[in-house]
């Protein structure tokens, strides 16, 4: 129990990127893929998250004059993420109107039915 | 101690960065205007990057961002190797927007301009900071906007290798920064002089294990073996100019990325044995596979696989020579591949297929352009005296140097795979020169604002051919610079 | 610096003949023509010099122009021949399109292989190697169609004999540290006998590829017969020659003497493919039809006997192939000429079997051939006879009678094969369609007849050129040979021409004589033939058509280049596997994520297993 | 005096092979209970062809047979005959056999100009021919030469000539019964007369000569039985050496005469022999002469070869 106590966030966030690669294995779908591509991201940016996190830790800003810094959150991670969780966010964008693109030109988007790209 | 004055090498990536998010406004004012801005940019970087060259032959130069001291602060390091690498962007950046002036005739050419000017400041920023993460972040602008200039005609084909491209991409780079992460939880600190000083050497599994998730992260942007089967499609699809800058740079950014990694943070000798197979069976996979091609921008894409192969084996050496011969080819790759696709836009533009049996007798319809096509095919294959050839001799050098059976069984194996590219790039020149085309209509020569970026490239291409010694010097420089982990240690750390 | 300065004349004057001729069309072919005559003016003038100098500093080696005596035969001959085919050119490429282009790489071919032998480092000799290589690619291309394929064939074999070189020169290289030939062939000695085997190994394979020796023989036949034949005259005369250069630039200048013969099994391995290559390429060219593709068959074969004498290592042989070269250079140059002056009148057709009494039509490339034919069987009073004399007499006092019996049997074949192409291109009957065959223009005729006085001046006299190889040799460490003008003299058995062309020359007269006052003979049309009183069919059939057809199905069903059978299975295997290579890229992005997924994962688990890295 | 031996040798040679062409006439019509022409008959053909009127086809028939004459007396000189030697020095057995080329490549470029189908078809079947037999001729060539460590055929000659008997040494008998195989080959007899079948080509390569082509060619044949048989005998037999009897006189006037004549002695009875063999064989086809002679001659030759060469 004191494995799963300590570690639950960092298996919570490797279950999500396992998740994802396993729907970006298996699904032909592109918005499933585009959905796994997500989880993903959220798992990394979860596992991120979770390397500066300190239990009962406060903002890493000395509000109160009796804080130490091992008591602080570590705020790179943090900081990390944000721009991550930004970036994720362009690829989805950038992903979802491909989508429709992909759409219009195909009329489906099952991934195995677009192979005009091969060897 | 005396300070020597020089341009802020942060310009480098800003005034691109920042002449990007003019041009949409910019739109507004002048439009006419909006395709000569990639132009000033990189030729503003280009001669800034020239200008640095004889302060960082001296020592790296180490620009902190943020503030306080070195390891908590956001640096850019400025070494022979990432300015190396600086140059052939901002060069190829330069002479690839020359070639767009007349090129991009189709789809909204201000996107195309902002996104081109992103990828290649993105790339700027991978070769010239001193941080993971903001390593991380400057290739994901590198790759957003390539997966964006992929599928910028949003013909089928582009928007397919587009979205292909999208999602390899996307997981490489879910991995790299998992692998960022794992290193963070260890060290605490994102410094790559940092980071590299506490590593001393790799040998825990917890390091390992890290860098094998930054490995296959830029491996995927790298387009080493197993992991490059995006390139294709990708490179084949966009516009050739986008091709160009694909192949001749983005590739060699992400390769440049993984080896400083494994050189300068990690140390990672032994693995360099394990890489040295993988390059040549990268060359091995790229030169067969374009063997057999009909498809024009394919078989580059497929060359340019090989090639990287062939620089990755030359990086795996991990010798000074070895590291020199990699530069070299990396030079050699970027201004051959450059022109070749180039050129190759020009003559897909003319004859409206990407068959090659349809650019049967081009060389007479488009003289200059069949010309500078012939010098990249040459130069490619590595014939003197043209550029391929100093490269690919350094590398061979290096390898021999070493004087072990098995470099000289996987040089037996380079030649086999140059042989092969020997046999598909003359097969081009044949159709280009001695097949007759059906078609009678007259000369017809690409745009004058193409010929001059290619033609700039073919001269390029003779002149370090023939006088390579120009630029060993800086070549020497940048490898022991990447070769010396502990040098930049203390150029950064002081 | 001399030398630099020519070598940058003559490639400055390759690109002027190239851009000039885009404006002014005249004026290339004057230039092209004065340029190789000063080419071969300024090569002349430098007879008995010997020094070198460095011109170029290439990634830190030191690229370096000698010449000496060795060079100088060779430069001389190159640009010798090179002139006479620029000349030659000059009417066969009138009124073919884009001949500026072909003069350029006429030009840079010469002066590339000009390069080679003046070169006095093994970089430039490379860089020399691979120019000539690219150039000689695109002039054997030039005439499309099936000059293609042959290219191909060529270039390909070129790169791989090129790259192993290279590997050769970076290995010897690393052992020696140097790449200058006069310091490697001091250190060389220094250097342990199987590294020694090896660079020879590597070295064999790019001077093996262009010398044709037989395992590496098949681009030649296509390609000396697709390439415009004045071309096919450079290549067949000087260009394959490179392959002997690079043998006895390796063997004799840098190995040297003392060392090379006493490598165990490899000269006779040499020895032995150089048999083979005189033996199955002569009967290969007994069965040719198409005239070009029996000289190059021939060429073949002739490079055989020239590799035989280099790697045979006496004096005598060593002395008698180079002569071989010259002489080989000379005759079949002359022969590629005579056909080229054939299919310039014909429009193209060099078919054996459609050809035949052109003898009327035009004598004087008749003469030409013949003498050429005469030259390459070798009879007395020509130059072949006396190189192929040194090179029998050394292999038989020597006692190696087998290597002997293939020399000598490949004469024989080479006068079957030699009069089947006389015989069907002059002699015979003329069939109707070439009644208004033209003679040679005269630009044609001088090369060829220049040539021609070369092969029997060389033949009465050989003691002249001789008396140059002889120097050579003696720069290789061998002793002089015994020369006089007219011959050789040694304890076991002299060759003196003077009383071959005496006798040969009162019995000529007195035969004649004889005949003359016979009863004057009538001449007569071709067709008033004796035919045992049956009626003999014009135009029906042309018997020149499979002149030797016991011997064709005799040997047809054997002899076969199981050689090129097997290079050009292996090439099409390595097509269909490079074809499922590229399957992997399936086109599907779940097998590429799965790609990505599996390398990490292998990666992963391989190290935490067994700690590889 | 070496023009004197000169003339002296072409003489011999002119008049034995005349008299060789006779003979064979005379042979055979006898073996066919004939009384046959007088053995000068072939003399008497010369001279009257000689004033008959010939057709020519052009300059290359005329330089042809002219040349093919030239080759075949110039072998003549380099050939001892007995003690004669004009030109042992000058190259020795090398420039035979190259000499021996020219004699039939004159004949082939003559006839090839006649333009017609039968000398044509007789070119190719000699030239075939030769080919087979020039097999085992260098062959048997190479034996002697690496026997005796010389290209020289005068040294060979005399070396035999210090043995007691021609086959000195019993190495060389393979090689002679080798050279004994494809002896009417050479000659062009039966069963080898393929490349000259009257009765199928009208005689093959010399269909067009007439008047006086056909003299120089009638003597050129002559010669040609000459230098076979003398080569034969030279390289065999001893030349003009019987069991060194006459070597007291050797060196003189009387010693020179005296191995001539037994010189020519030898050749005749060879001659004969060859003769009887033309007379009970029929003639082969070209496939099944080049097929024999590269079996059964080939193969004894090589052996011999390399007897020869493993013994030394």
């Amino acid at each position: 129990m004191d494995f799963l106590y300590n570690y639950i966030y960092y298996i919570g966030a490797f279950g999500l990127i396992l998740i994802g690669l396993y729907i970006l294995l298996v699904k032909h779908n592109l918005i499933k893929m585009i959905i796994g591509l997500s989880i993903l991201e959220t798992g990394v940016n979860l596992f991120i998250i979770t390397l500066g996190y300190l239990d009962n830790g406060t903002a890493p800003i000395f509000s109160k004059e009796n804080l130490e810094s091992n008591m602080m959150v570590d705020p790179v991670p943090q900081a990390l993420v944000l721009t991550a969780i930004v970036i994720g966010l362009a690829v989805l964008a950038l992903a979802l109107s491909l989508a429709i693109r992909l759409y219009d030109s195909f009329k489906t988007l099952n991934l195995k039915k677009i192979k005009e790209q091969k060897w | 101690m005396k300070e020597i004055t020089y341009i802020n090498p942060v310009l480098l990536i800003a005034v691109p960065l920042a002449l990007a998010f003019i041009i949409p406004i910019l739109k507004f004012v002048w439009e006419k205007s909006i395709k000569w801005i990639p132009v000033a940019g990189f030729l503003f970087d280009l001669i800034v990057s020239i200008t640095l060259i004889p302060i960082v032959l001296q020592k790296n130069i180490i620009v902190k961002i943020g503030g306080t001291t070195t390891p908590f602060s956001i640096n850019l390091v400025v070494g022979p190797a990432g300015l190396l690498l600086s140059i052939m962007i901002s060069l190829a950046g330069f002479l690839v927007a020359i070639y767009a002036l007349k090129y991009i005739q189709e789809g909204d050419k201000t996107k195309y301009h902002i996104l081109f000017m992103l990828l290649l400041t993105g790339a700027i920023g991978v070769v010239l900071t001193g941080d993971i993460f903001n390593l991380f972040v400057f290739f994901e602008v590198l790759c957003i906007s390539s997966y964006a200039l992929v599928g910028y005609l949003g013909n089928r084909a582009g928007i397919e290798s587009s979205i292909k491209y999208l999602i390899q991409g996307s997981i490489g780079s879910s991995l790299l920064l998992v692998g960022i992460g794992l290193i963070y939880g260890q060290y605490g600190t994102l410094n790559m002089a940092d980071l590299a000083a506490q590593i001393k050497t790799a040998d825990s599994i917890s390091l390992f294990v890290p860098m094998f998730f930054m490995i296959t992260g830029l491996g995927i942007e790298a387009a080493i073996f197993p992991l490059n089967s995006w390139l294709p499609d990708a490179h084949s699809s966009a516009p050739s100019s986008i091709s160009a800058v694909l192949s001749g740079i983005a590739i060699e950014v992400g390769l440049y990325a993984m080896m400083r990694i494994l050189f300068t943070i990690f140390a990672a000798e032994s693995f360099m044995g394990f890489l040295l197979f993988l390059g040549v069976i990268t060359l091995l996979i790229g030169e067969m596979s374009a063997f057999s091609q009909n498809n024009i921008k394919r078989m580059l894409a497929y060359s340019s696989i090989g090639q990287i192969g062939l620089i990755v084996f030359a990086f795996s050496i991990a010798t000074a020579s070895g590291l020199s011969g990699g530069f070299f080819q990396m030079i050699s790759h970027t201004l051959n591949k450059a022109l070749l696709f180039l050129a190759t836009g020009f003559m897909i533009y003319r004859t409206g297929s990407m068959e090659i049996s349809s650019f049967r007798g081009l060389g007479k319809k488009m003289p200059l352009t069949a010309l500078f096509f012939t010098i990249g095919t040459f130069s490619i294959i590595g014939l003197p005296p043209f550029v391929g050839f100093a490269s690919k001799f350094l590398i061979f050098k290096a390898a021999l140097a070493k004087q072990e059976l098995l470099f000289i069984i996987l040089i037996a194996v380079i030649i086999l795979t140059t042989v092969i590219e020997g046999a598909y790039f003359f097969r081009i020149i044949q159709t280009l020169y001695f097949k007759e085309s059906d078609d009678k209509s007259s000369k017809q020569e690409s745009a004058i604002t193409a010929l001059i970026p290619m033609f700039i490239f073919a001269l390029l291409i003779l002149i370090l051919g023939i006088y390579p010694n120009w630029i060993m010097k800086f070549i020497h420089s940048a490898a022991s610079e990447l070769l010396n982990k502990m040098s930049y240690l203390r150029s950064v750390l002081g | 610096m001399i030398l630099f300065y020519m070598m940058i004349f003559a490639f400055v004057g390759a690109f002027l003949i190239y851009f000039a001729g885009k404006s002014f069309p005249r004026i290339k072919e004057i230039l092209a023509v004065v340029i190789s005559f000063l080419l071969f003016l300024f090569v002349a003038l430098l007879y008995g010099k010997d020094f070198q100098i460095n011109y170029h500093n290439f990634l830190g080696f030191h690229l370096f122009l000698r010449i000496n005596m060795f060079s100088w035969l060779f430069a001389l001959t190159i640009t010798f021949l090179g002139f006479l085919s620029i000349i030659f050119s000059l009417s066969y490429m009138k009124d073919k399109k884009n001949n500026a282009f072909y003069y350029m790489n006429m030009l840079f071919v010469n002066i590339a292989m000009l390069g080679i032998v003046l070169a006095g480092d093994l970089i430039s000799f490379f860089i020399f190697w691979e120019i000539m290589s690219w150039s000689t690619f695109l002039l054997i291309s030039y005439k499309k169609g099936s000059a293609l394929p042959a290219s191909m064939k060529y270039i390909i074999m070129s790169i791989i004999g090129s790259l192993s070189m290279l590997i050769g020169i970076l290995y010897l290289y690393d052992l020696t540290d140097t790449t200058i030939i006069s310091q490697l062939s001091h250190i060389i000695r220094f250097i342990n006998k199987g590294d020694v085997i090896f660079v020879v190994i590597l070295f064999s394979i790019a001077f093996g590829i262009k010398n044709a020796v037989i395992p590496f023989h098949n681009w030649l036949p296509p390609a000396h017969s697709e390439a415009p034949s004045p071309f096919s005259a450079i290549l067949s005369g000087i260009l394959i020659k490179m392959g002997v250069y690079g043998f006895l630039l390796l063997f004799y200048v840098i190995i040297g003497l003392d060392i090379i013969f006493h490598l165990t099994g490899l000269t006779i391995v040499l020895n032995v493919l150089a048999a083979i290559t005189i033996i199955f390429p002569t009967f290969l060219a007994i069965l040719q039809n198409d005239a070009k593709r029996l000289l190059a068959w021939s060429t073949v074969a002739q490079a055989g006997y020239i590799f035989m004498g280099i790697t045979y290592g006496t004096e005598l042989s060593v002395a008698g192939g180079i002569f071989h070269f010259l002489n080989h250079a000379i005759f079949k140059a002359l022969m590629f000429l005579a056909v080229g002056a054939i299919e310039y009148r014909t429009k193209g057709i060099r078919d054996l079997n459609s050809l035949g009494g052109f003898i009327k039509k035009m004598p004087f490339t008749f003469a030409a051939m013949l003498i050429g034919a005469m030259g390459l069987i070798g009879l007395p009073l020509t130059n072949g006879f006396v190189s192929k004399w040194l090179i029998y007499k050394t292999l038989i006092l020597n006692g190696s009678p087998f290597l002997a019996f293939a020399a000598l049997i490949g004469t024989w074949g080479t006068i079957l094969y030699s009069y089947k192409l006389i015989h069907n291109i002059f002699l015979g009957q003329l069939p109707a369609k070439f009644e208004n065959i033209q003679k040679a223009p005269f630009s044609m005729k001088m090369p060829m007849m220049i040539l021609s006085t070369i092969i029997i001046f060389f033949g009465i006299l050989p003691g002249i050129p001789l008396q140059f190889i002889n120097k050579i040799i003696v720069s290789f460490g061998y002793h002089p040979l015994n020369v006089s003008l007219f011959g050789i003299v040694s304890d076991s058995g002299n060759l003196n021409i003077i009383n071959i062309l005496a006798a040969t020359f009162v019995i000529g007269v007195l035969i004649v004589l004889f005949f003359r006052s016979g009863r004057k003979s009538v001449r007569v049309d071709q067709y008033d033939n004796y035919a045992a009183g049956s009626f003999i069919p014009k135009e029906k059939y042309s018997y020149t058509n499979s002149f030797y057809a016991p011997l064709d199905r005799f040997l047809n069903s054997f002899l076969k280049d199981y050689i090129d059978i097997f290079y050009c299975k292996s090439a099409a295997l390595i097509r269909h596997f490079c074809n499922g290579i590229r399957k992997i890229y399936t086109g599907y992005v779940g097998s590429y994520v799965m790609y990505i997924l599996l390398f990490l994962a292998v990666l992963i688990f391989v190290q935490l297993n067994w700690s590889v890295f | 005096m070496n023009i004197l031996l000169m003339i002296l040798s072409a003489i011999i040679s002119l008049v034995t092979g005349m008299f060789f062409l006779g003979l064979a006439r005379k042979i055979m019509a006898m073996i066919h209970w004939r009384y046959g022409p007088p053995i000068y008959q072939p003399l008497i053909d010369v001279i009257r062809y000689f004033h008959q009127r010939a057709v020519s086809h052009g300059f290359i028939f005329d330089l042809g047979i002219i040349i093919s004459l030239i080759g075949s007396l110039l072998v003549v000189f380099f050939l001892p005959l007995g003690n004669i030697s004009s030109f042992s020095n000058s190259g020795g057995l090398l420039v035979i056999l190259y000499i021996l080329i020219l004699s039939p490549l004159g004949l082939a470029l003559s006839s090839g100009e006649s333009a017609n189908p039968n000398a044509s078809i007789g070119i190719s079947r000699k030239l075939i021919l030769t080919l087979s037999y020039e097999f085992v001729l260098i062959i048997i060539l190479l034996s002697l030469m690496s026997q005796y460590q010389t290209i020289s055929l005068q040294e060979i000659v005399m070396l035999q000539a210090r043995k007691v008997w021609s086959f000195a040494s019993w190495k060389l008998i393979l090689p002679g019964i080798a050279y004994l195989l494809i002896l009417p080959a050479m000659l062009g007899f039966r069963p080898f007369e393929i490349a000259g079948a009257s009765q199928e080509i009208s005689a093959g390569p010399s269909v067009e000569f007439g008047g006086k082509y056909l003299a120089l060619n009638t003597i050129n044949h002559g010669l040609l039985h000459f230098i076979t048989i003398a080569l034969f005998v030279n390289l065999f037999l001893g030349g003009g050496d019987l069991f060194g009897i006459f070597d007291s006189i050797s060196g003189t006037f009387w010693g020179s005469f005296v191995s001539l004549i037994i010189f020519l002695i030898k050749m005749i009875l060879i001659f004969v022999i060859s003769v009887f063999i033309n007379a009970v064989f029929p003639r082969l086809r070209l496939e099944q002469a080049t097929k024999y002679i590269l079996y059964y001659p080939l193969s004894i030759a090589i052996v011999g070869l390399i007897i020869v060469v493993a013994i030394n």
